[in-house]
């Protein structure tokens, strides 16, 4: 589903990602870790095509990154559902048509999008707040609405960056069942986390990075 | 189709915004009403000059002593150039009249004369895209050479004033024009841009979640359509109520205002020029997106 | 003091968004040139209207066979009125004169008259700020009741006309500059506006992390000072430009221009009053800061 | 140095605080934990006042929040650094101007704020991203710019939200013992976190927030 091979990104004065090769199969759910700065983030922007590898090769649940015409760049990114670090909430919408968003994106009938977005909100333990404005909420709140828009639209590969930095141990365990349950009907879930607490026990892969740099895999 | 939903947005995104959307519309609203007024001033100061020419002759005296048949041919050799409007003969008797209407209170003095001293004359009126300084030297100097032609005569000095007032109007309203439609079509892109450039976030965030071109760009032309079409609408009332309001009240006490001349086309297309410049500010402030 | 820091912030701010900023500034120049433009016509015309009473007389048809003393009594009792500017006799001999200019070619027919059959008068030139219509029937009415004033004539026809040329110059030219003003104005708030809804988030951490009204609002009063200033002086470029590049052009070839004043001092002042304006505006946007 | 007397919270549709009366004293470092939405940005949105208590009394510093003038607002503000659960960095300033803020709005004299910014910023192990802009940033940097901003006004009150959600474990620990050396100074500390890491065998004071009840005291 997702292959690097020997991938490297440099900004100005940092390189954020040398030479790494690996691949996450189809129904696979994974972890990356590695300390602040280590490169998650820059890894999963590759994955998205936020970013473009200074070297190497990606091929992305069958695109090749490469050779992908910019137009088609939205139809790739409409396989992948994404959890972003910073939210990327849109201040000025409340929380049902944040989520809405991907689906309306896709030209979904309006009927459709309401029973998605209530489901998916659901999943998340947020329905009470479907009328809220993102400044109006916990920084939990708005970490649930993003992962909330990023399963909505069923995708085939779910990217979450940090998806419990702002959840209590509690909730943040939810989260990670929620996303066995989408993992078990065959959607590859790669995560990007600090959290040792997520990945530890679960016996999924762990992929650690260190500087850009592939230090090494285990199983949580 | 998602246009339903682009429209909705939009909707959403002016009304969320009103008071910055209620600026801008306003100000596209106060340029279009004032190259509204602009384009009226010049309409009519040309339809004004155009009417100069009528008031506009050229005189020719003639020989005494010339036959009907004489004065025919001259009549016919005039006809045949094609500046000439109208010929019109003025024969002695006449000529003699109308010196009497000059002096008026003096007329007595003219009793008494046993012969006419006054010669017959023709006043040529030239057609109206002939009427230029060239033109009518030109043909000053034909007439005189035409058989049985004393003297010819005309205003040169009003002649080059009328043609320099012509050309100064129009040539200045053009500038005008020129600066308005520049200023409106810059406001319309600086308010887009500006829209731009405050969802800029929200755009970069529609196009992480796989929003194509065409999702993303319309609500933007949308928005920008209905403020450019409601500036337009304002600008149309503005228009209409400058005309109602203050111009018929101007008309009646001021005898100068009358034969003004409004284009009442302009105002009814105010709205649609509002929605194009709008859009097509809209499409220009949005440039290429890039994924 | 912290404004140093305040004035180096508005300059990144500034530079930061340059294009924005410069869309914000020619808006400004824009506008500020037509408001100069405008005032510029206005200020001419009316400059032309004032010469036009100078061509307008009153003319006193006298008795025959008045005296001398009779005549200066009437010069003096009409040099009372307070409207009059100057008065001229014109004898007997004058009017003949005159006449014979005016019959020219048809002079001849005058010869032989044993007696001069024209009156003598007297022109009566008024004052600029007496010179409307009301003032100079009441003038005429009074000067007919002098004795020896045969008959009073004027001009009653171009008195009215020039009088509501000028009323309609004046009032047309305050309602322009009223809606350019309150055009630019508006442009100059509303830029600040799009500049604070632009920096609402910053204000709101800059309150967080304790800073002051005056903190706050310093860079903005200078960064809408600076546009305005800058709006202010490409406009004066503009309108200089305007001044060398084309109408003097014009002079040249159009003499109706000749004669055109050129306020200067309007252009040395563009950019403080673009200053003033940009600063007015960032004020009024900016509003009440609430912690 | 903090204290609230009976203090109730409402938003429309919701109880952020119910009746919370606690201090917390000077020179103290507490913990503020409990579950996403529990209250806890919101009690510290009271102490700066960025929201007013709809009941009750809060004393900070010496000052009655209730009796403040609006103008003194700032200056109360001064003494309180703050790192914001949402970081709260201008995107238009790099990382330097962000944290020199906080010495630029007191006024303080250029040459100070440069070696002042520098220590700040060491602090934090960032003096290599002096020039960088937030958004070139990887999250857990964001967060240390925000610490680093908190605490480079020497405020005589520190209040942290969720400092470390993305920072490691290792950089988290190190952010701990940053504070703890502040602590020792005598600037009174108080750190809202889901992460039972950050204070557990500290021996410090934790409160217990739950649905904006006070639910218990514990040492950590
Ligand atoms: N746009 C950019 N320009 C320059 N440098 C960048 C940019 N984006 C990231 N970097 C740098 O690249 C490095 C890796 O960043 P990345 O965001 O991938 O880290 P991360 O592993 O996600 O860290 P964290 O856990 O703190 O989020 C960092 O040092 C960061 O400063
Ligand atoms: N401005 C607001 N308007 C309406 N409701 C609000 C507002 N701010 C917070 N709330 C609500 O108040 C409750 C408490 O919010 P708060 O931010 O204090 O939680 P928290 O304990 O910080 O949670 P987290 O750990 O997720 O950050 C939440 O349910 C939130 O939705
Ligand atoms: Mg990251
Ligand atoms: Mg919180």
């Amino acid at each position: 589903m997702i292959h690097f091979y020997n991938v490297s990104k440099f900004y100005e004065n940092q390189t954020a990602i040398r030479n790494i090769t690996f691949s996450v199969e189809k129904g696979e759910m994974a972890f990356i870790t590695g300390k602040s700065g280590a490169g998650k983030s820059t890894l999963l922007k590759l994955i998205y095509v936020a970013e473009k590898p200074d070297e190497g090769k990606i091929s992305i649940a069958g695109w090749e990154t490469d050779k992908l015409k910019e137009s088609s760049i939205p139809f790739l990114r409409r396989n992948i559902g994404i959890v972003f670090q910073d939210f990327r909430l849109l201040d000025n919408k409340n929380v049902f048509d944040n989520v809405a968003l991907t689906l309306r994106i896709r030209g979904v009938d309006e009927n459709e999008v309401k029973t998605r977005v209530f489901d998916a909100l659901k999943m998340v333990t947020l329905r009470h707040k479907t009328g809220s404005f993102p400044k109006t909420l916990s920084g939990g709140e708005q970490q649930m609405v993003v992962i909330a828009r990023a399963i909505v639209g069923e995708p085939t590969i779910l990217l979450a960056d940090e998806p419990t930095g702002n959840l209590d141990p509690d909730t943040a365990a939810g989260i990670i069942r929620v996303f066995k349950e989408i993992n078990a009907k065959g959607i590859t879930i790669l995560i990007a986390t600090h959290n040792r607490e997520l990945f530890r026990n679960t016996g999924r892969r762990v992929i650690r990075l260190d500087t850009g740099n592939f230090v090494g895999e285990e199983a949580g | 189709m998602f246009l339903s939903y682009s429209f909705r947005l939009a909707m959403q995104s002016i009304w969320r915004e009103k008071w910055i959307n209620l600026l801008s519309v306003l100000t596209i609203a106060a340029g279009l009403l004032i190259i509204t007024l602009a384009l009226f001033s010049i309409y009519n100061i040309n339809l004004a000059t155009k009417k100069l020419p009528e008031k506009f002759s050229i005189m020719l005296y003639l020989k005494d002593g010339l036959s009907d048949q004489d004065i025919g041919n001259i009549t016919a050799a005039l006809m045949k150039d094609n500046a000439v409007e109208k010929v019109k003969y003025i024969p002695k008797d006449e000529a003699i009249k109308e010196l009497r209407g000059v002096i008026k209170d003096a007329d007595y003095i003219l009793e008494g004369l046993n012969e006419n001293p006054l010669p017959a004359s023709i006043e040529l009126k030239l057609k109206q895209k002939y009427f230029d300084p060239s033109t009518v030297k030109r043909l000053a100097s034909d007439i005189k050479r035409i058989k049985g032609v004393d003297e010819v005569e005309f205003g040169e000095q009003f002649l080059t004033s009328i043609h320099s007032i012509k050309t100064g109007v129009q040539t200045l309203g053009i500038l005008l024009i020129a600066i308005l439609s520049a200023g409106i079509i810059f406001v319309c892109y600086s308010t887009v841009k500006i829209l731009f450039y405050r969802k800029k976030e929200e755009i970069e965030t529609l196009k992480l979640l796989g929003a194509t071109r065409g999702f993303i760009r319309a609500p933007f032309v949308i928005e920008g359509g209905l403020l450019g079409g409601a500036g337009g609408f304002f600008g149309m009332v503005g228009a209409l109520a400058f005309y109602y309001g203050l111009f018929n009240r101007l008309t009646l006490t001021m005898p100068l205002f009358k034969g003004v001349v409004f284009p009442f086309e302009m105002f009814i297309f105010l709205p649609l020029v509002g929605l194009f410049l709008g859009i097509t500010g809209a499409i220009i402030a949005l440039g290429r997106i890039r994924f």
